[in-house]
């Protein structure tokens, strides 16, 4: 699979809280290749602290050779990226990871939990340009508060698909769990892409698997290198052997990663 | 040979019998097997490549979390994990052969057998440049304690992977001791081809929130520019204890920190932790050297090599 | 006591006979002798204070240039210039006595002898609390082999002091060699009260362009942020090692580096090279200990010593 | 002698050149309290590369609290303070160091090299308000180009005092050094002020030295507090004694100091 390294400029930065944020960079070589699920590793400039790169999902590719990445601040490396502004530049590595798989399926159902909902925009988008029915198809949204959401709401609805939201402090959609969200539906659904907290998608794949139905997760760890190199994104995997997440993953069958 | 300003400028070194096109390497643990970089970097301008750390057995490794960043450095407690031989030579040469880059296979061992066994395996296949030993393993037959930092056991473990290959033997010697050139010493003694140092520093990180060590094998090895000046200190030492070639390892991210190792007196260099940053950087440190002895005027880079200006008391 | 939220939380913790009112000090040779940093830091409000190393006779110091910045760190080679013991006592305790912090006075020779001479100088002085006893000085006596670096000769210096004096003694380690817990073990049968660790890792930096070292005195010490995650591993190894209190020291420079020290195994803690770049670090420590130790539910910053959940294998 | 730690708002950034900038900084108490030859220790933010505070001579200061600051890009702390714009803020403490002395003298000279302008400005400024004749003094200013020095020479010409500039390419006034301007007025001369490089700095005190003109020199090495604690800013003194720069400087009597 094709990987590129990029000077990607900042065209455009838009603050979606006070904490979220979301970068349209020019990364022609990047966006050209990427597929739904995988990552970018980014890196802010040359200062050496915080040293590593930075992985984000891709959010969204657009013709124009832009890519969209969006984050919340928690902690150095998102504090010093949120600090940019458009014009600005980063050192962009990507795309990386093997994605969701997008073979044609009826009833598909989509849940994105707080900042897990940036690569599902990307997905649902491609799922569309497979020729899926949109409206057959669940969008599940969680996030802490109604301003962490209608944004993301808004533009998957506007994509054609039946969109739910669950908020913790029920300022928006269901007042509780995104995953209370699926057992209503799950009957219905062939394969359930998931991406978020860890035990969040630990309910989801346990409901799957409960159920039958087929689900996808997308993984988070620290990585150091993101290609593979430093064998230091492991997880346990549910054979007793390691994963490595970003060369393996991040997005896996739920089947394949201990829950526990 | 290269040409810079219409001069030529002679990047290549000797590693014992070993001649590189220039001194500038990946570290094991840092580049995989190097296909996992080949999209990014083009491999064959490198001096050589070190591959991931390689055992008899494939090994699972430790569990996550395994990687930590710290200021100017990360922690890992990898745990060694890899292919084992077999799967190395099944898998990972056929790669490595297609490369103008040299191949040294990193090796470790819970024994001084194995370590044996794992040179006897590695010699006489076509592609493999030279090895090097890493000895900041534990040596289970003696409780555990390292081989680089008893210099017996490290001697040992020199004399027995020496007797089984006639490749150019390169110990890694491990920094946590109290006198680096008795190390050096010892291997050397023990009949080393040359020495790499430093191997990572033995660290430690807690999360205040969850008060348990951030990695699970809680000690881990710290590497990245934070170590650079300590593994300076430690090549400029070696280097003026030994007489075989000195690799140096340690935070060596750009041309001039690599520059440093070499008028420290070492013969080559290995870029570890910046290839996850920066994976270009062995490349731009090789363009950096060029460029650095041409505009001082040097036609080698063999020139540099201890060339520090030191005046002694 | 100090009040949050309501609740009463206890920073007091003990070193042997001496109780701190809390256990952020500030580190030798990083808080000159108090009065430098009395503009812009309250010194009242620190557990204590840890002067620059004293040695019987006033010395000048290495040839500049003594600093270098290094990636998140720096290398110091000031040479241990210092006032001596009677400029000490003359010029620099009137103003240490006037702050409610304890007074701990760091002490360095070259030979037993003189660290057992300015031990005796040094007691019975009003305002004294404790003595720092640096052992990373070379013993001329034995060809300048570092005290720090042989388990006797520590252990020899620690019983030359503890000979003389009546105040609590507490031995400052060497971070540069293999088994930091052997080191303080001699030092506690030596009859330490307490080990204080770590001093700075020798490092090394040079100048491409000039080739020189950047240091005069070609290597140095290396400290700041850079040395945390091997500070922190060393008070891990000796706080399960010895039954004296440790002191953590290395690149400590806010609360949460603090509390890591503590749940290693740390009874107090030094703030040293981020008192140059951020001179509130300590008191801004106690500030965040207090706060940390309220979210988390404790009443008494003791509860927190050694309190890491490790789960061994 | 009073010090402050103030987080200070740049509230103007002025371009000199491509890599000399002029920050105006609010920054009231160390305003207050500072006399010319004093500095500042700067921090850019929390980064921890570079770790260590940044010293630079206060350029000028303003009744309404604020203070000015000269610099030119030279390596990474001067690179990211560059970047910074008004309405940043950055970590100052202040005032440091032992000024320039002040008592009243007839017919003075400044000597400026490089960067070395800075603190003359504020001493120009001081001494006027002590009374003293400016068209009687020299202020002697040299750089390697043109753009460097205009606008800090028709700041002085403007306070009054007899300019005259050097540059190293000829550009603007005499074409070679500044200390070739010294020679013809040192007869006149009571008292040299000069901040500069190093051997420009000893090239002026041989010569005041020589012509028995009293010569107060701004020193510059490397520090790490500022403050007089780490002993690390040591410069050979004249009697085979170190001066420490920090406290007992930077401003010292030019045979205080080794030149060799
Ligand atoms: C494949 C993948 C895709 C991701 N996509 C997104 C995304 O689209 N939007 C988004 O906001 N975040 C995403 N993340 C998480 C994001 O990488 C982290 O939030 C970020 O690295 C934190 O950096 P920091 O310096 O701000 O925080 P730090 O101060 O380093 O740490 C803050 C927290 O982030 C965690 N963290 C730190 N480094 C990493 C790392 N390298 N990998 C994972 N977690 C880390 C720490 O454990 C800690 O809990 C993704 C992570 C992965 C692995
Ligand atoms: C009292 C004093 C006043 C100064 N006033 C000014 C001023 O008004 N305007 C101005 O532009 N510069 C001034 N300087 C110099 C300024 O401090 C350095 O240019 C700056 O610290 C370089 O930082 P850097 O990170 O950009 O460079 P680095 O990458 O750190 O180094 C680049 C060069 O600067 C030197 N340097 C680095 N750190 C220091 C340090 N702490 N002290 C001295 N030199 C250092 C290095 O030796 C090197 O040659 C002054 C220095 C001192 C000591
Ligand atoms: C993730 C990781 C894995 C490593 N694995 C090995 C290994 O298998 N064998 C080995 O000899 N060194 C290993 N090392 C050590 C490096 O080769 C190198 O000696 C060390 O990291 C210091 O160099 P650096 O600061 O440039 O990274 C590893 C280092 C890292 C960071
Ligand atoms: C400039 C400087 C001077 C020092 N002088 C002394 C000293 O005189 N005696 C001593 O025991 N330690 C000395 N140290 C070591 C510190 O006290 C401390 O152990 C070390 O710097 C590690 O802590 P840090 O990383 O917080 O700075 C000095 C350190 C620095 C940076
Ligand atoms: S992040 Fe390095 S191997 Fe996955
Ligand atoms: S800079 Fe620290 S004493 Fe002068």
């Amino acid at each position: 699979m094709p990987e590129f390294q990029e000077k990607s400029q900042i065209l455009l930065k838009e603050t979606v809280t006070c904490d979220i944020f979301r970068l349209t960079l020019q990364a022609p070589a990047i966006a050209g290749a990427a597929h739904p699920g995988q990552f970018v590793m980014l890196q802010v400039d040359d200062s050496l602290d915080p040293l590593l790169r930075r992985p984000f999902s891709i959010h969204q590719i657009a013709a124009d050779g832009t890519i969209q990445i969006v984050f919340k601040v928690v902690g150095k490396g998102t504090a010093k990226l949120s600090r940019l502004a458009a014009g600005d530049t980063v050192d962009c590595i990507g795309p990386l990871g093997r994605g969701f798989p997008l073979e044609r399926m009826n009833r598909l159902c989509l849940i994105g939990g707080g900042m897990g909902i940036a690569p599902l925009y990307f997905l649902a988008k491609r799922l569309l340009q497979a020729g899926i029915q949109p409206e057959n198809d669940y969008v599940l949204l969680g996030a802490a508060t109604r301003n962490e959401l209608t944004l993301f709401a808004d533009e998957f609805f506007d994509l054609g698909y039946t969109v739910k939201t669950a908020t913790d402090d029920g300022s928006l959609g269901h007042h509780g769990f995104v995953t209370d969200l699926l057992e209503p539906i799950l009957a219905d659904i062939e394969r359930v892409y998931t991406c978020g907290p860890f035990p969040m998608m630990g309910i989801v794949a346990a409901r799957a698997q409960a159920a039958d139905v087929q689900c996808m997760v997308s993984m988070e760890t620290h990585m150091a290198c993101g290609l593979g190199a430093c064998l230091g994104c492991t997880l346990a995997g549910a054979d007793g052997k390691y994963i490595h997440v970003c060369r393996q993953g991040p997005v896996f069958d739920s089947k394949e990663v201990a829950w526990t | 040979m290269d040409t810079v300003n219409g001069s030529e400028i002679d990047l290549t070194v000797r590693l014992g019998n070993l001649q590189l096109r220039n001194p500038v390497m990946t570290a094991s643990g840092t580049f995989g097997y190097g296909r996992e970089f080949s999209q990014l970097v083009n491999l064959h301008r490198l001096g050589g490549v070190v591959v991931k750390g390689i055992s008899l057995e494939p090994r699972p490794g430790n569990p996550p979390p395994r990687v930590v960043e710290t200021a100017c450095g990360m922690l890992n407690a990898i745990g060694l994990e890899n292919v084992g031989v077999q799967g190395f030579l099944d898998r990972k040469m056929n790669f490595l052969r297609g490369m103008n880059s040299r191949v040294v296979v990193n090796i470790l061992g819970d024994s001084v057998e194995e370590y044996g066994l794992l040179a006897e395996r590695l010699t006489g296949v076509e592609g493999i440049d030279a090895l090097e030993v890493n000895i900041s393993c534990p040596n289970v037959k003696k409780g555990g304690v390292a081989f680089g930092t008893v210099p017996e056991m490290a001697a040992e473990v020199t004399r027995a992977v020496k007797e089984r290959t006639d490749l150019p033997v390169i110990v890694k010697l491990s920094p946590n001791v109290t006198d680096i050139a008795l190390m050096a010493r010892a291997v050397e003694d023990g009949g080393a081809d040359g020495v790499s140092l430093i191997n990572t520093l033995i660290g430690m990180a807690i999360d205040p929130g969850t008060r348990r060590p951030k990695l699970a094998n809680v000690i881990g090895g710290l590497s990245g520019p934070a170590i650079k000046p300590v593994a300076l200190r430690m090549v400029w030492q070696v280097a003026r204890a030994v007489s075989i070639p000195v690799i140096g390892i340690g935070g060596i991210s750009t041309a001039d920190d690599a520059i440093e190792f070499l008028l420290a007196g070492a013969t080559a260099i290995q870029v570890g932790t910046a290839n996850f940053y920066q994976p270009r950087a062995a490349e731009a440190i090789v363009d950096g050297l060029r460029t650095y002895l041409s505009e001082q005027g040097e036609d080698s880079v063999r020139s540099i090599i201890g060339a520090v200006r030191v005046v002694e008391g």
